[in-house]
């Protein structure tokens, strides 16, 4: 601890000392069913309960949310929320369930709502009391964001909303979503509009969720329906038209580029069996003991061996450009290492995984329910599940075009 | 000298053979109705069935296909190995699932063995039965050498194969033991009392995987002890190309699958294929192909024409194969985007049978392994 | 022999035989002075004089231009060049001087010239007698060749040439360039018209060669500047502002894909000390196991080994595709292979120069005059001119737009 | 538990001395000034001089520079060895030939001796003596314990050190031989009499390297035999941190300067920069760098605070450090086209200066296969 905290301001300190203390007290323990490794393959709805009862207590003990005001359901301080996230994974805690309305919706609401709608939204967002999903892809509309077909016409006081939403994760569970949709059909980028919609409610009244199968053969995305779904106008988030801009205080808060910092905790181990999980290089070195590969084994392999320490290499330098985007000193541009995140990260994933089938060799055909499968067949589904989120959210060849035009400076490519 | 035909033996035979393969395939086997086929149950704990249109391979029978390299004294048809590359290719090409690569395993590791009962076992392929090959040990070696499975005193079998090919589609295991003078090769009847079959859950959906369990079980010789290591080695390289051509083919539909979509797809106002981001790579997916192919071809002309010569040509074969079914599958899904992530869209097919395919007889660094003890001499 | 000639006609049987007996009674021998590695790098006179007599006893013996018209000064065979380029290479004879003049400028000429024209240059050209340059690139035409600046105004029955060729190999010894230009400054591609100019006539009368410096040291390379230099419309090709089209059948022949196979000798080792030349895999292993590395040899290397292997099956899969491109049942598409030979080639030779790094160590520091360094420092040399041939005639960027759009059917990128 | 800060240990002091030293460089050190100084001669067989600016050279003393990882006991400032990294990767960012490398690497060596005579020279270096080592044998090993220099009997040195860096700049040189008991280091002044300095010549023009002969050389012992080789060994991860940070400075230059060609340069109407085959390998090269310049300052303030991890994460950013020098080297010359092929565009100087550095003390495979067995234990 010590030479990590020096430099803590006095709020910060107490408040560190407070969360150790709480933490000490309230871990959740293990939980009665298995989680998934991640909120977003949430499917079991006993395991989503068990989450956000971790997610209330946390937030009641004031470790969520705390950077935001009072009035707003927050805790009001300054600066504290990276700390209490230090603490919770340090503490290795579960994770928090409702991830979309922390790191995506949150921020949004608060720089784009009027103030009332802020104070009905955000305290049941927070406490995980209400989870949030968000509607941005379209089938037409992938990694070109702007290309919403989802239409909301103006009726009155309300907006009637018809359209096609695909890969919203916890859609299934969702009370609400966070809707990026056209409005006006004659100007791309400013014909779009943004909103809150209660979507839950209206289930079966306008709105249709339903599972989308995923390449591994597990659910988990879903598609949404709007079929004349009315909405008020009050969850219209800024103004008709200005819809790219508030997309892009979300899209900042997702990159971890936005000025609030997403409540986030973790830390436990979830599958203490296999102790797979994309990102895990321990566990594939584990492996590479244990496999048989010519007449020696997987980790004999000088060759084998070159490719993983390159891995770990990239993981390092991971964990320490994200230690140098902290230290406005030692960066040239803000933006440069907040940016490659994602495009790094997903990357890093996919070629651990894939490096486990020359480590586990004949055994990688084998899947999850396979009982002689190496790793219980983890290795093979997080590889197909890491193009997920090579994909997602901006797919990493768009990655690469935003870091060569906003940090390089290079002309656009579009 | 022996020298290759430039050609590599493509012959007109091979290529008649080849067309109407393309066209059966073409006719019969749409990725269509493959996927109604073998992806219609999309849940993880789904039943194992092994599902395969078993009235198609009735067809393929009687045109004769399994019996390609057969000798033509065992009443096949006796043609080189190229013929049944070029058939595998297609096979991959259509992510077909069948026994037929199984067969020309078999085939060729039978050929290596020339014994009487070898003759009687390629005479039985020529008559339409199906076979495969049950080598590996539980730890998945690929080497000759290695076997879980002995040979009892009363030359029956005891012990363990993995690993196994298509397994629920054959009548008949070709199984590698150990007998007091070494590794020796066995038929063994699917039925045979004693055997047991136990499927493997599998990633790959067009094919089916197996272990067997040997408890006393009636086998025939058909290679002694010892000598059946040496059938093997001899056979590795047309196993290697058979499982390469395979993966050409199976690349070749993801190419021309992503590259379809790649020009009807828009984003930014511009079909996918303009960005150098997506085209460049898939150029990169095709020089892979291409050199796979070729390889793959040189390595089966030098087996047909140049044995000595094969065993190098088809590491290489397989180590650039396996490198590009683990691109051109990786490729396919990226590019296909968010729909190509779904069980519904077909990609998934053929990149599960990619990521098989490049494991099997040892991936691509395996491969080179080999080739750099060969042509570099052993590491001190 | 048997085999690779089973399909040989009776005319090429024959042929084939006249040449291996010429051959036998005229190989030439080592040369007197050292040779480059190739013949765009030639810079000594003497080596150059050697090497034009080599092509002129060979054309002489009708080995060169055998597939060319009588009348044109060829050998009026069909199907014959490839014949005498495989017994040329066979009998490891040196390679011809004027390269660019029969692999580029001949079937220009030959597609696109006045029959007088054709009779009076190609004979010439196909002995060696008068040495070819060609004139495409300029300081602002790279990739993009149809940005043409050098500017051809009509005078009479004359024109008027002002501009700067830059990478103009061999325009320090040519007597003629082939030249694209601007004739009309409206129209990028229909503005542009090709000319024969005869160049070495008019040195410091309208024509200035300069040499360009590489960045290993080595000229090569030429500028070239005209300055009102007037020609004859007799040497223009085709039409005015046809250029673009005839550029084409010479880009095609460059590429080894147009109609008329190139005369080429070849495979007379150069440089027998050290054996390095782009693309010796074996001078490779060689030196892997003679330099140390760790406590063992770098051929001890599994890693390095494991790349080593990378290059020479890619080596051979080269060597492979162009022996299926020969066999029109095993390729979909005509040009699939013979588009790729550059892009492929040249890369190739570039990875395999810079894995004697790894394997030189500390020792590849230094240069060609070290009397210590490994291979007589050939490998740094090598891996800095392989950029020239990844960057020369359409940068590898550009080559891997052209498979993506003429073989595989994409969008156009530009 | 000792740990790093947060800030790499990048306090105010050490980011004062960059960024005054990056305006030193930029003020007195133009990469047209540095062209002209050592590229002036294009021929190969030019005459082997040794191009440097000895005036640039007195002001970069008189500001200290040298002394900076001195400790202050020994008339030095005592700085962290963050310190001489950040002034490593301004050195690199502006290709400068100096002997300032060579005298941070003996800084560390000559402070993991601690014995007298170690902080007498020492002082000398405060005092701006200039110094290199030369502990590599003529098989260019990187190993502590290899040398091609005996010790003799009176403690006077003959043999021979290779890859010298910077030899022609330095008055003094940090020596390994070997004794009796193991390696020991010595101290041997330039003009001593048997010593004889053979300049090697190199691709690097930035650069000068030679190697030594000695031939009963009078030297004084700064670590006694068995010693000297745990003195350098505990010295490497500040050495391949120091050559690391060059090469992101170099690199940071080679993208930079590419990047500004990409704006300017139009082919096909477009500025270079649009089209994704070059943007996107651009982007690589940022994403290499930073990696690399991460684990250079984690290593660095890992040495300074939490030495036992000082060796690992020093060979992690040697490792990247050397990939980036290699692919920032390349892909410059690469997009700056037939211009980057020319001796005239300075492109050449970093790429050259890049291909040297990628291998000085040990290139990146060799780093990785030193981490393996470190951190996945020895090969069987």
């Amino acid at each position: 601890m010590a030479a990590a905290d020096r430099k803590d301001t006095t709020e910060q300190a107490e408040f560190r000392e407070q969360c150790q203390k709480w933490l000490k007290a309230n871990h959740p323990g293990r939980p009665p069913v298995q989680l998934p490794q991640g909120a977003l393959e949430l499917s079991d709805p006993a395991a989503l309960q068990w989450l956000q009862q971790w997610q209330k207590s946390a937030y009641d003990a004031g470790l969520i949310g705390c950077d935001y005001p009072l009035d707003v359901g927050g805790g009001g301080k300054e600066n504290c929320q990276s700390i209490a996230n230090q603490e919770m994974q340090k503490a290795k805690t579960p994770y928090l369930p409702n991830i979309i309305g922390m790191g995506m919706a949150a921020p949004t609401i608060f720089f784009h709502c009027q103030d009332e709608v802020k104070a009905e939204l955000l305290p049941k967002l927070l406490s995980g009391e209400e989870i949030w999903c968000q509607g941005f892809s379209e089938p037409g509309a992938g990694s070109d964001l702007a290309n919403q077909q989802t239409f909301a016409e103006k009726d009155g006081d309300n907006w009637v909303i018809n359209g096609h939403k695909v890969w919203t994760s916890l859609a299934h569970f969702a009370d609400w979503m966070i809707l990026l949709c056209r409005t006006d059909k004659s100007d791309k980028y400013n014909g779009l509009s943004y909103f809150a919609v209660p979507i839950k409610a209206a289930l079966g009244k306008g709105v249709t969720v339903q599972p989308l199968i995923k390449m591994t053969g597990q659910t988990g995305f879903n598609e949404v329906l709007f079929d004349n779904l009315v909405i008020s106008d009050r969850y219209r988030m800024d103004d008709v038209g200005a819809g790219w801009k508030v997309a892009m205080t979300t899209l900042a808060h997702e990159r971890g580029a936005g000025s609030l910092v997403t409540p986030a905790s973790g830390g436990m181990a979830i599958e203490e069996e296999s102790g797979v999980s994309a990102g895990n290089i321990g566990s594939l070195i584990s492996l590479a003991k244990q496999q048989h590969r010519g007449s020696g084994r997987a980790a004999d392999d000088a060759s084998l061996r070159d490719e993983i320490m390159k891995l770990m290499i990239r993981q390092e330098a991971l964990r320490q450009n994200s230690r140098r985007a902290g230290v406005p000193e030692l960066t040239d541009h803000p933006m440069r290492i907040p940016l490659q995140g994602k495009l790094v990260g997903t990357e890093l994933n996919q070629d651990i995984a894939e490096t486990a089938y020359r480590i586990e060799g004949a055994a990688s055909t084998l899947y999850v329910n396979d009982p002689n499968a190496p790793a219980a067949g983890q290795w093979p589904l997080a590889y197909m599940n890491s193009f997920g989120v090579t994909i997602a959210a901006g797919a990493n060849e768009v990655q690469r075009n935003i870091l060569g035009e906003r940090v390089l400076g290079l002309a656009k490519s579009k | 000298m022996a020298v290759e035909p430039k050609n590599f033996g493509f012959g007109e035979d091979e290529t008649m053979l080849r067309d109407s393969a393309r066209k059966f395939m073409s006719d019969h086997c749409s990725t269509d109705k493959l996927h109604s086929l073998v992806a219609s149950d999309y849940q993880i704990d789904r039943d194992n069935l092994c599902l395969w249109d078993q009235g198609l391979w009735q067809q393929i029978v009687e045109l004769g296909w399994p019996a390609v390299c057969v000798p033509e004294a065992n009443g096949g048809i006796g043609m080189p190995l190229v013929a049944a590359v070029a058939l595998a290719e297609e096979i991959g090409k259509a992510g077909f699932p069948s026994p037929l690569l199984g067969i020309f395993n078999s085939t060729f590791v039978l050929r290596a063995c020339d014994s009487a009962a070898a003759h009687q076992a390629l005479a039985s392929i020529a008559g339409g039965k199906t076979m495969t090959l049950a080598i590996t040990n539980a730890a998945g070696s690929w080497h000759s050498d290695h076997t879980d499975v002995e040979v009892n005193k009363d030359g029956s079998l005891t012990g363990g194969a993995y690993f196994v090919q298509d397994a629920r589609k054959c009548e008949q295991f070709l199984v590698s033991a150990r007998g007091d003078k070494g590794v020796g090769l066995y038929l063994v009847d699917a039925s045979a009392s004693g055997l047991t079959l136990i499927p493997d859950s599998i990633v790959d959906l067009t094919r089916d995987q197996a272990h067997l369990s040997f408890s006393d079980v009636a086998a025939v010789e058909v290679a002694s002890p010892g000598k059946g290591s040496n059938a093997i080695a001899n056979a590795i390289p047309a196993i290697l190309c058979i499982v390469s051509a395979d993966m050409v083919g199976a690349g070749e539909w993801l190419l021309q699958t992503t590259v379809e979509y790649a020009k009807t797809r828009i984003q930014f106002d511009h079909p996918l294929g303009f960005f150098q981001a997506v085209k460049h790579p898939l150029v990169n997916v095709m020089l892979q192909i291409d050199n796979a192919k070729s390889l793959t071809y040189h390595a089966a002309s030098a087996f047909d024409h140049v044995p000595e010569n094969a065993e190098r040509s088809a590491r290489m074969a397989k180590s650039e194969a396996s490198d590009m079914a683990v691109f051109s599958s990786s490729r396919a899904v990226q590019f296909h985007g968010g729909i190509g992530f779904t069980w519904e869209c077909y990609v998934h097919l053929f990149f599960k049978r990619q990521m098989h395919n490049q494991v099997m007889y040892g991936d691509a660094k395996y491969q080179r392994a080999h080739l750099a003890n060969s042509i570099m001499g052993p590491a001190n």
